[in-house]
């Protein structure tokens, strides 16, 4: 049976020429980037050189790039971080009630520090307003930390001006932007982002591998102690292939950014507007245009998603119903919870993701499976009366 | 796979799906908040289920036991019938994943309740419903230890 | 030139077997082990089947093995985690003065955070006394974290011995093993070991990738927060290359333990013998016999082990003085002064370290080389007057 | 690599080690404990240094800025030699790594110590000894910025 990945926002394929720039570093390059021989200071030389790639992308000098063991870590490090290190400067942070899990419960750990959270919240397109973001700022508040793209429905922050606000108040901001880097270009000086987390296989780069830009002059605690590695802030013999690997996706993903885009906003307007043209009572989540490029994010009334998904699988169409990293949860997503919808309503909940080895043949299949498969559900269920 | 082949099957294929018009006995439980109701009917003849249909607003292990519980019964007696427990749905569904254990015991909950529905409408005791209140939340997604 | 790598303890090559079942997990079986679809369900699998394969190498259960990105976080997880959640029980952690610096950098966060750290001397082997540590335990005692085998000069603690004194008297027993692992039979169950980092690059598997064994019932905090991947404990989407790799490379290690160990302890006593009967004023460091199978650490009088190492780079041979991750320290080993060294000959060290890939020829090389490297450096020496 | 291919012709290569018997000027810098000395020996004849020579204990970095700082003050003039600083070592290295910048440091401190030696057993005076004290720690391995 044909296989079509829709979930490239949970993680994507390894590009081939990603998995080829990786391999030498795992059988001949393989030394310790910290040993002053050969074989180390080879490696320390590609890890050099890649973290200066990286930095490029996103308008940094190298030596504000840190790379960590993946996104989690990078949204872990920067709030826990930046809160402990500025306890003297206040104990307050901001953020938003549709942030990742990563970020979120990094947050109630850092309340049971004792800091203090305010979880803003968004509109029923996902947006955060400006207005309470600023009236939320107090002279205790040292961080504001919201996401660049929504992983559920794709809705795209106004970060540039959120960090304005930020700096206006003397407030560092942080961005997690694993959902964002590689599919919109990120300037962090000129987007006035003080803290960024990306993560590798977000981008057709390795599992495993993530990292945080911190602007020069902010005081952060390391939550990895031990050797001197990443200027040491972040302890543990470096993942030279995996580093290699990102940073390799990373320029591929930065060079090939317009076309990338263009494409997948074609194939995902398709998908989303094939499904609500051919489906009734279904509700398209997100914002219209304020989204990540491959994210569709639809409810469907009077069923629920994992039946949903089940089915789109046994026909070969890998979906999701919101973050990857919840399922085996009951509860409805917060993010659809937070834009307002009834839980009943987010229960029926599809995330389906575009990515570049996505055809259009892909989306149509996909649009007509949907349909019949919605179409039985909905007949099996107590709530369907149509 | 998350599930086993037999819970595919009874998800991909379920027996017994749709409504019963003028049912001898109707039963709902679950919560549309939860992401799940089933509902199931009951048609007897003397002290014979003679059909069962069910429909189900609910996950895929929910649609697969709902769909094991009504086969299960379907020409049992009402004895029989209440004597099915949540157990058996798992077991004859070739075993659930721990976080989905409560969707079998929704789907012997709702048989219960169809019962109950035919008992009260006919002011009939049957000794497998002693002790039973419909009212009571029978659907708490906690009491399962959450293992992945 | 031919190039002879003796820097095993610093990082291993990914063994071409191991490369070779990671390679489909990047290209193929990508998909993220969270999701409800096939390729989700593939991984998650093969997860679950490497964590078996791994907690049966060390006789433990499936579900007391956590992977982490690398040793060092498996360190820190463990101390700041046990310590962290134990708050109740009491505020005093036992440890050694050798420890790695995931551990001592970790202690010395946790001092700030409170919490008292006893440091215990080892003697001129590198052993760590067990009556001192007996004596150092008070009623605020709450974990004993001592390592199982110094990544330095080699020394093997009496790990069976240390956890039985642990639990006598209620006291949690964590051992870094990421040495040791691999290069020793290790028991957690009959070695009275609660808690256990192990890493990957270390025993030809794949760097970025480790893993903490925490006996069930332990009482530990995150340190990584966010999705629900390793039962709620450590967040992150899996890295499922890494983890296969390093599951493959664990079974390897474990299958053919005896004929590695038998092989390099052959080759070590070769080098070290060699070495110290052609080299005079130069001392072999660690315990004579309860050792790394392949360390051979040595200080060479009136000459400085950066000099030592470069001469042996420029004739092809890596090797190392000490730990690689504080290589661009200017400090002496801590190691070597706990032993006792005098700073003068602690600065002279070399470590040598063999492993599976090293030849009797490389180690007749490396003899031979040395002897001129030493003599020369010590003709340059205005410490040398012999 | 760690370092230039300057520096590692220097240290695999070192020019003018060994000793000056009956030398004009001796000077030693370092401390053992912190695993570096380097002592510089002078022949001295009129104002110019005729002959230079170094033994050194330490790192590659100070091998190389030994045998640096001796050639190139091998042949000038007692002024001229005081004028070399760390910093003309550096460039002829080819640079040094931030943390090798105290190795320099050191090569133009044994030699200033050579000449002060030669001035104090002259009872000569110079210019650029002018405030040199031999006796202050010239070592100091917190100055530099330690990148890595
Ligand atoms: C004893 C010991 N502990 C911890 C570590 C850290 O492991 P990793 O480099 O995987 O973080 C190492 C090696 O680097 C080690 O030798
Ligand atoms: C928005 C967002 N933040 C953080 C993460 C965590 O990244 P990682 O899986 O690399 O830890 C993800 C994806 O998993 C994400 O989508
Ligand atoms: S119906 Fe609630 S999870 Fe199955
Ligand atoms: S002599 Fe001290 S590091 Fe070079």
């Amino acid at each position: 049976m044909k296989q079509i990945y829709l979930d490239y926002s949970a993680t994507t394929p390894v590009k081939r020429e990603v998995v080829d720039t990786m391999l030498p570093y795992f059988t001949e390059i393989y030394g310790n980037a910290s040993s002053i021989h050969g074989f180390g200071q080879e490696a320390k030389s590609v890890l050099e050189q890649s973290r200066k790639s990286i930095a490029e992308t996103i308008n940094a000098t190298p030596d504000t790039f840190y790379f960590t063991g993946g996104g989690s870590e990078a949204d872990n490090w920067a709030l826990k971080g930046v809160m402990r290190a500025n306890r003297k400067k206040g104990n307050h942070l901001i953020t938003s009630k549709i942030e990742h899990h990563g970020i979120l419960h990094t947050c109630t750990a850092l309340e049971k520090e004792g800091f203090e959270v305010t979880y803003l919240d968004v509109d029923a397109e996902g947006m955060v307003s400006l207005e309470a973001l600023e009236a939320a700022i107090t002279d205790q508040t040292v961080l504001i930390s919201i996401m660049f793209i929504n992983n559920e429905i794709g809705t795209m922050q106004p970060v540039k001006a959120i960090g304005e606000i930020a700096h206006k108040h003397g407030v560092l901001f942080h961005t997690d932007a694993v959902q964002a880097y590689g599919n919109v270009k990120i300037d962090v000086n000129e987007m006035n982002i003080d803290l960024m987390s990306v993560s590798g296989h977000k981008i057709y780069g390795p599992k495993g591998i993530g990292g945080l830009y911190i602007k020069k002059g902010i005081r952060i605690q390391n939550i990895i102690e031990g050797g001197a590695q990443e200027r040491n802030r972040r302890a543990g013999t470096e993942n030279i292939p995996g580093i290699v690997g990102f940073a390799k996706a990373a320029v591929m993903a930065d060079e090939n950014l317009e076309a990338h885009r263009e494409k997948l906003i074609y194939l995902r307007d398709k998908l989303a507007n094939g499904i609500m043209d051919v489906i009734p009572y279904a509700k398209y989540n997100g914002h219209p245009t304020e989204r990540h490029p491959g994210n569709v994010n639809i409810c469907f009334e009077f069923i629920e998603g994992e039946a949903l998904l089940l089915s789109l699988n046994a026909k070969g169409i890998a979906g999701s119903s919101g973050s990857a990293c919840t399922s085996g949860s009951l509860d409805p997503s917060h993010v659809l919870l937070a834009i307002g919808l009834p839980h009943e309503i987010a229960h029926g909940s599809l995330r389906l993701s575009i990515g570049d080895f996505t055809t259009e043949e892909d989306v149509e299949y996909t649009i007509e499976s949907l349909k019949e498969i919605v179409q039985k559900l909905r007949l099996m269920s107590p709530l369907y009366d149509k | 796979m998350l599930y086993t082949e037999k819970v595919m099957d009874h998800f991909m294929n379920p027996r017994n799906v749709g409504e019963i018009e003028n049912a001898d006995g109707v039963g709902e439980v679950g919560n549309v908040k939860c992401g799940d109701i089933m509902r199931i009917y009951i048609k007897v003849e003397g002290d014979q289920i003679v059909d069962v249909k069910f429909k189900t607003f609910g996950c895929g292990s929910a649609i697969a036991a709902s769909s094991v519980a009504t086969e299960l019964i379907m020409g049992k007696t009402i004895d029989e019938a209440l004597a099915l427990t949540n157990k058996q749905v798992i077991d004859e569904l070739g075993g659930l994943p721990p976080v989905k254990v409560h969707c079998s015991v929704l789907a012997e909950q709702a048989l219960k309740a169809a019962i109950y529905d035919y008992a009260t409408k006919n002011a009939l005791t049957f000794k497998g419903l002693e002790g039973y209140d419909p009212d009571e939340d029978h659907h708490d997604h906690d009491v399962v230890d959450i293992e992945f």
